[in-house]
């Protein structure tokens, strides 16, 4: 039988596995923005479940919102990406370290 | 107006320096504004001196307004004796100070002058507030004119001195504040005569204790907290350092006189036994540093810091003497020796370095060993220097001797050792003292010092005036000291009450 | 919900549409070549205007509009003004800035002017979803903004690291509020925060607690979670830096406000001590980083670092006060930084960056003013008397003092002297050293005029300070 | 009217200070010297009328304050003045001497620059002396006893130019400094016990304390400890060993100083004050002792010394130090009087002597090597005179002054009939012999045999100015010893003191002539001729051993050496203090090293922070991972 706790682990590994996408990654930005986009879906999967269980239809609102927004992120993520490697020519990670100290 | 004095007193320096700061077109007119609000200052505090009433144990002057109602912190001015006199001290040294500025050639003289009336006003607020708060905020504020003199206006190496002056003293007196909060938490009020009502535990007063003594000791400075000082002084403008060693060490010993004994003198009486070795060590070690200091700055900045030794010996000494002799006249005499030092000090302190600043504008050094024989030269300023030297070791006849006196006494009556080492300041201070006006003052001149200016009209009143005061403070002691009197003797009832 | 409530709803939030609706019209107005110059003109105008909509709009009473989403009360309007007035003097001063360096543009203002409504609306926000999109409405903007020096390699290097960063926050807050959701079955921020006066304490509950406030945590950039916050400084265009230094602080200020006014949780040992160890870690980290800093922005970074480890010891510290505290210390930060960056983008200009702290050499004998005014606001940051930094850092001290932690307070305060040190330099370099910057220019008498406003209620409010208190006292209880 | 007299003393004399200070060019040297002579003379005179009512009315004592020096409870300190016998006495010779210097100084000093400035110094002197004389307190006291001290600390270094003057001068104030803290501790131990710094309190207090149970430090009673601190203070004062080294070098101040301040007057402060508190000494049996020890060493020892130094001045220095130990030894012994007695007519000699030196330095052109004089007899008839007047004072010779005083001494002593005061009156016997040697070589290689400086045609007499203080000083030697029954009767104060067992002028002159001191006097006058008027030598005295005695002499027992030592050590400690500990350990290691690691440590975070993403992702992952473990470790 599959419970809500399984279904709230799945998505706290989902989470999980984004959030180590993020800094295992060295390679790449776009891969990033991957990473950030199944972060946010972990965060949907929750509120789909929450919603589900107790009746409530407005967090699954609450999801079309985070959706809405992920795609307005990953614009602008490309868009900064597009300007990055305009600059350098280049998307690697790891030579974005001017900036440190 | 005479109900608010002390606001006139605080605030007439502090917007009138605001003031001058817009002003900078003519030298002349700005020497003349300064020296006349100094002067106005100065005045004000004679009125002070004058009407305050000496058999009154009760602060006087008194204003309360309440001013922050919500943080409980409240405007709350009022003098006591001692207040009086230290306001009486600051302004004296300040209108010398403007005097002495106007002799000098200075750049940003605006600048110069609204910081020393910022500090002017400012210590006499730390010097008339009965507030914790508002008495930490003077303390406090006090350094930033401070800095800023020694900072802009000061010798070559003057930006580690300011910011080690700044950071050492600021790192103490934060621990002040965290030490008034704690009191405030538990007698919720920062009024200084509740403070006198408290009854901390033993525990809570040695902590209370220490983080308040910590503060002081620092600004006084104390021995191990000393090394400030000698940066501080070397590097401040001439100016600066008079108003640095007459006022701002004073700010530490009235710092303890008002805040530390009477509030938690259980916590004092604990650990009075510390800090009269220190003072000792002060008075001995320090004094011993002092001789082959090869800066005359240095050299009397040590020595200042062996006179405080005196001052806090004389605070600390009064537990020893009450388990040992119970006579409360005792304790009296003691403190007394204490604020009398304090007083004399300062103007000896002045004195001193008005004189060496001015070899220094001179001839362009302080170092002892570039010098010697200026008796040749300007003989005026190295009699005066002969005689401030001479003072400077304690001569009977000037001011300094009143107070060693009787905190030798005071330590007498309760150790011999420490009466034998604090009399050792009469060798020790002479040998620094005078080796020092041996090598500067007589002797040849020394090849290559060319300067036939000596003190000028302005220089040799400033100078005269200080003799003056040393000469009559060590001929007639009695004045100061009956003035006193019955605050001094409140406040060690205040404190044999609690311990 | 009828029309009367929309017409309601609309009337109260009406500073926010018409800031809005203005945002769109600068976004248009900079398509056009003749419209452009009046980009700045506009916004300036329609940031009053708004502003003093809201002032007028202003009553003791707290509304609910748009079915429960927004709130506006005087706690909102009051903050809200704040913002605006600050974001006022930031356009006004980065005027000529933004000239030297060609960024004056439509979408420049217009996203601005969205990133503030952003803010507005979390500051409004009642609900998770307004709450979330504001945050969003804002952060996406300053994304694009902290971008948009296109030429510039660091101006892009913090904005990818800020964007990455920022959305990781954000997930972490969502994730949070899912889990506040499940448990609460609400999006109402006033029932999940209400929702311990009937209910146990849960770990869920505390987990989920912890999760949004490390999201809130980051967005104050308190260590271990500033990273991106020196990065922005020195990246972003100045102008931009001013705005994420001040207006989301305030802004995240209501939103914990929110989360935590009357809220038991404040009283669970685990998540205070979070908050205070947080607090702690922060003003060390801050303070030891900005020692070593060169760089000015850098360093007022890591101040800011420092000082948002500050604001949440005050927000422990409304255990035993309230958030008069906390509100007090934000907005005294928030007014002293914008005043400093204010003063650093006025004496850069396209011909001198000032970039290392040492560029300042000499700078008072260039001009006296502004080295008076940088000192001021400096000290203020620092907590000296004099300015109202001192009751800033006062208050935080009283309360920790209140709740017997002297020891937090003693280790605070130690840390705040090696704080000092930073600070002091930045008054060395302007006053006690000879300069050369001779290509700093510090004309201008309005923009002195201007400049000067916040040093002088630094002093003022010093002075005066009890009408401040009492009235956050008033409303924040 | 008697207290506005004595008021007017040291009114008129700081005035005198003050004017000669501080007056403009426009007064002459001359007229200076002139006005301040006059006032010093104006007090002269008021303090005979003094001196005349306290020794004319019997137990008379002028005693009030003149104003509240200090007057708080627990603590009353006045400044006044409190006339007896002894200090009407002091007073005269002060001012008499003063007076004379003054006179004698118009002549001497007047081709100086700072003409005006010495004068203002002995006026100012003469006003710290007299305070010194008349102070009711012990605090008074101290002021005119440091006031002393400070203008012979100006008055050595009067010719500042001169490295050896301004050397000597600091080292006279040091180690009369050494002495005053001593002192300072002595006068407070003092006040404790008595309760009070006025004398007549203080001496009547004295009545209440039980003195035999005042045990304090290792078996000492309180009183001695306290006694032996003042004399400390004496010591240093009144140049006993070991603190007698500042005097000889004194002798670099202008020669009418040394015949004032380190002849007559300062240097004895140290037995008035002593004499002064008379009724404290008697009860410390101990101290006297020591005291008795140190006066007849220092009269013995030093007096050798004089044998062998080649400089008029200095010779006439050691001869004072040996002649204090002679009154010290006295005071040994309580009799006060008897040393007062020696006082009072050494203070006339000793100036006469040092007055003559100058008017023989003068005459030279400011030589004061004795081995370039001789001679002088001729050309210096009147100053040959007076020095030899003041020389048989010195030794004792029947009938002069001297030998009034010192007698009375040895006769004192031998009276007192210990085994200690007899060992004492041994040593002062062989110093008499010494005296006599020295005083006499002295005269011998100066005024008699043949000049060994040139031309001695161009040596003449100096102006009166000179002169006529030399005669008047010869003449007061010759007589003042006929008042010898004023001092064995003399009341020092309210006390009895010891009874002198004195019968009358004609027998104790009897008496005195056919003492062992005769013997001293006639084989001294022997052994000089022999050795320095006929220039033989005496054989064993070549011996070896005793070139080694006389080389340890001659290196006047290194005390010189000790204190020099003594003041490297003092150097090199403050030199180590002030490098190594001051500035190594507690500025550079502490002060500025804590700041200087936290620096550091800020340096090292800022070099590992490297500024990549991922780690900065990573450590956000982390500490919510470290957030959440202690969290859940604290919940579960």
């Amino acid at each position: 039988m599959i419970t809500m706790t399984h279904y709230l682990v799945f998505s706290a590994l989902l989470f999980c596995i984004s959030v180590a996408g993020i800094f295992i990654n060295r390679k790449n930005i776009l891969l990033l923005l991957m990473s950030i986009e199944l972060m946010l879906l972990s965060v949907n999967t929750n509120f789909i479940i929450f919603s589900n269980y107790s009746n409530d239809i407005t967090g699954q609102v609450f999801v079309f919102f985070i959706l809405a927004v992920a795609a307005a992120e990953s614009a602008i993520g490309l868009a900064i990406i597009v300007s990055l490697f305009r600059a350098r020519n280049s998307l690697e990670i790891n030579l974005i370290n001017k900036l440190k100290g | 107006m005479i109900n608010n004095i002390l606001s006139f007193l605080i605030w007439l320096p502090i917007i009138s320096g605001l003031m001058i700061l817009f002003y900078k077109r003519n030298d002349a007119v700005l020497n003349f504004l300064n020296i006349i609000i100094n002067f106005i200052v100065f005045f004000l505090s004679l009125i002070l001196l004058n009407s305050y009433n000496q058999t009154s144990t009760n602060f006087q002057f008194i204003e309360n307004t309440n001013w922050i109602p919500s943080l409980n912190i409240y405007y709350f001015l009022g003098v006591d004796a001692i207040s009086v006199l230290l306001i009486f001290l600051n302004t004296i040294i300040f209108l010398i100070v403007s005097l002495y500025n106007s002799t000098l050639n200075l750049k940003n003289r605006n600048q110069y002058y609204a910081s020393f009336l910022l500090a002017n006003g400012l210590t006499i607020g730390v010097f008339s507030a009965l507030d914790a708060i508002l008495f930490y905020i003077f303390f406090e504020a006090l350094l930033i004119p401070m800095f800023l003199i020694i900072g802009i206006w000061g010798g070559a190496n003057r930006i580690y001195a300011s910011i080690k002056f700044f950071i050492y003293t600021f790192l103490g007196s934060i621990l002040l504040l965290i030490a008034f909060l704690y009191i405030n938490s538990s007698i919720s009020s920062f009024n200084v005569l509740s403070f006198y009502e408290s009854n901390f535990s033993l525990i809570e007063q040695e902590w209370l204790f220490i983080a308040m003594a910590i503060a002081f000791a620092i600004k006084i400075p104390m021995f191990p907290f000393h090394t400030w000082l000698p940066d501080a002084h070397v590097e401040a403008p001439t100016s600066g350092s008079v108003v640095l060693a007459a006022i701002l060490l004073k700010v530490g010993a009235y710092g303890f006189i008002r805040y530390v004994l009477p509030v938690v003198p259980l916590g004092a009486s604990s650990l009075d036994m510390f800090f009269i070795i220190l003072s000792l060590i002060a008075i001995v070690y320090v004094g011993i540093v002092a001789i082959t200091q090869n800066d005359m700055k240095k050299l009397i900045a040590y020595s200042s810091i062996s006179h405080m030794g005196f001052v806090t010996l004389g605070f600390f000494l009064i537990f020893q003497l009450f388990d040992s002799t119970k006579i409360q006249n005792d304790i009296v005499v003691s403190l007394s020796g204490s604020m009398y030092q304090i007083i004399s000090h300062g103007f000896v302190s002045a004195a001193l370095f008005i004189c060496v600043g001015s070899i220094y504008d001179r001839y362009k050094t302080k170092k002892i060993s570039d010098l010697s024989g200026l008796l040749n030269q300007m003989p005026v300023y190295s009699w005066f220097f002969v005689f401030f030297a001479l003072a400077n070791c304690g001569l009977p006849g000037t001011s300094s001797f009143v107070g060693e006196l009787l905190i030798i006494l005071a330590s007498f009556k309760t150790s011999f050792i420490f009466a034998f080492l604090a009399s050792s300041t009469l060798i020790i201070s002479a040998v620094y003292s005078l080796w020092l006006v041996k090598r500067v003052i007589y002797g040849e001149l020394k090849a290559g010092l060319n300067n036939d200016i000596d003190a000028n009209f302005l220089e040799k009143i400033i100078l005269f005036s200080l003799a003056l005061i040393v000469l009559i403070l060590g001929i007639y002691p009695d004045y100061m000291m009956t003035y006193m009197n019955i605050t001094l003797q409140n406040l060690t009832n205040n404190i044999i009450l609690k311990i | 919900m009828n029309l009367n409530d929309t017409l309601m709803s609309l009337s109260n939030f009406a500073p926010e549409i018409f800031l809005f609706f203005m945002a769109m019209t600068i976004l248009l107005a900079g398509i056009f070549k003749s419209l452009k110059k009046h980009v700045i003109n506009i916004t300036i105008v329609s940031t009053i205007i708004a502003m003093l909509l809201s002032f007028f709009a202003y009553t003791d009473d707290s509304v609910f509009i748009f079915n429960d989403s927004l709130i506006k009360s005087n706690v909102t309007e009051f903050f809200k003004i704040i913002c605006y007035i600050v974001f006022l003097i930031q356009i006004l001063i980065s005027q000529k800035y933004l000239r030297d360096k060609e960024l004056i543009s439509g979408e420049f203002y217009s996203l601005l002017l969205f990133a503030l409504i952003g803010c507005l609306i979390i500051i409004s926000a009642n609900n998770l979803i307004t709450l979330f999109l504001g945050i969003e409405l804002s952060s996406l903007s300053l994304y694009s903004l902290i971008a948009l020096n296109r030429t510039s390699l660091i101006s892009g290097e913090a904005a990818i690291k800020y964007f990455v960063l920022s959305i990781i926050a954000s997930a972490l807050i969502l994730f949070g509020f899912s889990y506040l959701y499940g448990i609460t079955n609400s999006l109402m921020i006033n029932e999940i925060a209400n929702y311990l006066s009937n209910n146990e304490l849960s770990n869920l509950y505390l987990f989920s607690y912890i999760l949004v406030f490390i999201g809130v945590a980051f967005k104050f950039a308190v260590a271990p979670f500033h990273m991106w916050l020196p990065d922005v400084y020195e990246g972003a265009p100045l102008p931009i830096t001013n705005f994420i230094a001040s207006i989301p602080k305030i802004a995240f200020f209501i939103f914990a406000y929110r989360f935590l006014n009357d809220n038991q949780i404040l009283y669970d040992d685990n998540f205070s001590k979070f908050i205070l160890y947080l607090g702690i870690f922060s003003i060390f980290i801050g303070n030891m980083y900005a020692l070593a800093q060169q760089k000015i922005m850098r360093m007022l970074a890591y101040s800011g670092v420092a000082n948002s480890g500050f604001i949440f010891l005050a927000i422990f510290a409304s255990l035993e006060f309230n958030f008069s505290v906390a509100a007090f210390y934000v907005i005294t930060y928030t007014v002293t930084t914008v005043s400093a960056i204010s003063i650093i983008t006025f004496i850069s200009s396209n011909k001198f960056d000032v970039v290392y702290i040492k560029d300042l050499k000499g700078l008072s004998s260039k001009s006296g003013l502004i080295s008076v005014l940088f000192m001021i606001t400096l000290l203020s940051t620092a907590g000296i008397p004099l300015t109202i930094g001192f009751y800033a850092k006062y208050l935080v001290l009283d309360a920790l003092v209140d709740q017997d932690m002297i020891i937090t307070a003693v280790i605070v305060v130690l840390l705040t002297v090696i704080g000092l040190y930073y600070y002091l330099r930045v008054i060395w370099f302007m006053f006690f050293e000879k300069g050369f910057n001779s290509l700093v220019k510090s004309s201008g008498t309005i923009n002195l005029i201007i400049l000067s406003i916040i040093p002088l209620l630094i002093i003022a409010i010093f002075i005066f300070p009890d009408f401040v208190f009492s009235y956050l006292f008033a409303i924040l209880t | 009217m008697l207290e506005n007299l004595i008021i007017s003393i040291p009114i008129l004399l700081v005035l005198s200070s003050a004017v000669m200070g501080f007056s403009s060019s426009k007064l002459t040297n001359i007229n200076a010297g002139i006005i301040s002579s006059i006032l010093v003379f104006i007090s002269f005179i008021f303090s005979l009328v003094i001196f005349y009512y306290s020794f004319t009315n019997e137990n008379s004592i002028l005693y009030d304050d003149f104003y509240q020096w200090i007057s708080i409870s627990g603590l009353n300190i006045g400044m006044g003045y409190l006339i007896d016998k002894l200090s009407a006495m002091m007073m005269v010779v002060v001012l008499l001497i003063s007076f004379v210097v003054h006179v004698y100084s118009i002549g001497y000093m007047r081709d100086e620059k700072d003409f005006k400035r010495f004068f203002s110094y002995i006026a100012l002197f003469t006003f710290s002396m007299i305070l010194l004389v008349m102070s009711n307190n012990l605090i008074q006291l101290f002021i005119g006893w440091e006031g002393v001290g400070l203008v012979s600390y100006l008055l050595i270094g009067f010719f500042y130019k001169k490295e050896s003057a301004i050397k000597a001068n600091l080292k006279a104030f040091l180690i009369n400094r050494i002495g005053d803290m001593f002192f300072i501790i002595g006068i407070i131990m003092i006040f404790v016990l008595l309760d009070s710094f006025d004398y007549k309190t203080m001496f009547s207090n004295l009545k209440l304390v039980d003195i035999s149970n005042l045990e304090y430090y290792y078996g000492f009673n309180y009183i001695d400890i306290a006694c032996f601190f003042l004399f400390i203070g004496a010591m240093a004062k009144s140049a006993q060993i070991p603190l007698h080294v500042w005097l000889p070098d004194s002798m670099e101040g202008p020669t009418p100083i040394s015949a004032l301040i380190h002849a007559a007057t300062m240097v004895t402060a140290g037995i008035f004050m002593v004499a002064r508190l008379s009724p404290v000494y008697i009860y410390a049996e101990v101290t006297t002792d020591f005291i008795l020890i140190i006066g007849a060493l220092t009269a013995l020892f030093i007096g050798v010394i004089a044998i062998f130094d080649n400089d008029i001045k200095k010779v006439i220095a050691y001869s004072t130090i040996s002649q204090l130990g002679y009154m010290v030894s006295a005071l040994g012994i309580n009799a006060y009087t008897v040393s007062f007695f020696h006082l009072y007519t050494h203070a006339f000699f000793k100036a006469l002597l040092f007055l003559c030196a100058g008017s023989v330095i003068m005459s030279l052109h400011h030589n004061q090597d004795i081995t370039k004089m001789g001679g002088l007899r001729k050309r210096l008839p009147i100053t040959h005179f007076c020095f030899l007047v003041g020389t048989l004072c010195i030794i004792g010779f029947p009938l002069t002054s001297g030998f009034f005083s010192k007698d009375l001494i040895l006769e004192v002593m031998l009276y007192e009939n210990t085994d200690l005061s007899f060992f004492v009156y041994i040593l002062l016997l062989i110093g008499a012999l010494v005296t006599t040697v020295y005083s006499l070589r002295l005269i011998f290689i100066v005024f008699y045999g043949t000049y060994r400086g040139g031309d001695i045609k161009k040596i003449h007499e100096e102006s009166f100015v000179i002169l006529s203080p030399l005669i008047i000083l010869a003449t007061l030697s010759l007589i003042s010893g006929f008042v010898i029954h004023t001092f064995v009767e003399l009341p020092i104060f309210m006390f009895g003191v010891k009874e002198i067992h004195y019968e009358g002028l004609l027998p104790f002159i009897s008496h005195g002539v056919l003492s062992p001191a005769s013997v001293t006097l006639i084989a001294g006058f022997f052994i000089a001729k022999h050795l320095y008027l006929d220039n033989k030598e005496i054989s064993f005295l070549s011996n070896k051993y005793f070139k080694k005695i006389s080389m340890i002499i001659k290196s006047k027992y290194k005390f010189d050496e000790f204190f020099l030592n003594c003041s490297d050590f003092m150097k090199a400690t403050s030199y180590f203090a002030a490098t190594k500990f001051d500035i190594k350990i507690i500025d550079s290691f502490i002060v500025n090293g804590l700041p200087r690691k936290i620096n550091k440590l800020s340096t090292y975070f800022k070099s590992v922070s490297s500024g990549y993403l991922y780690h900065y992702a990573f450590l956000i992952v982390f500490s919510l991972v470290v957030i959440f473990g202690i969290i859940l470790a604290r919940v579960l």
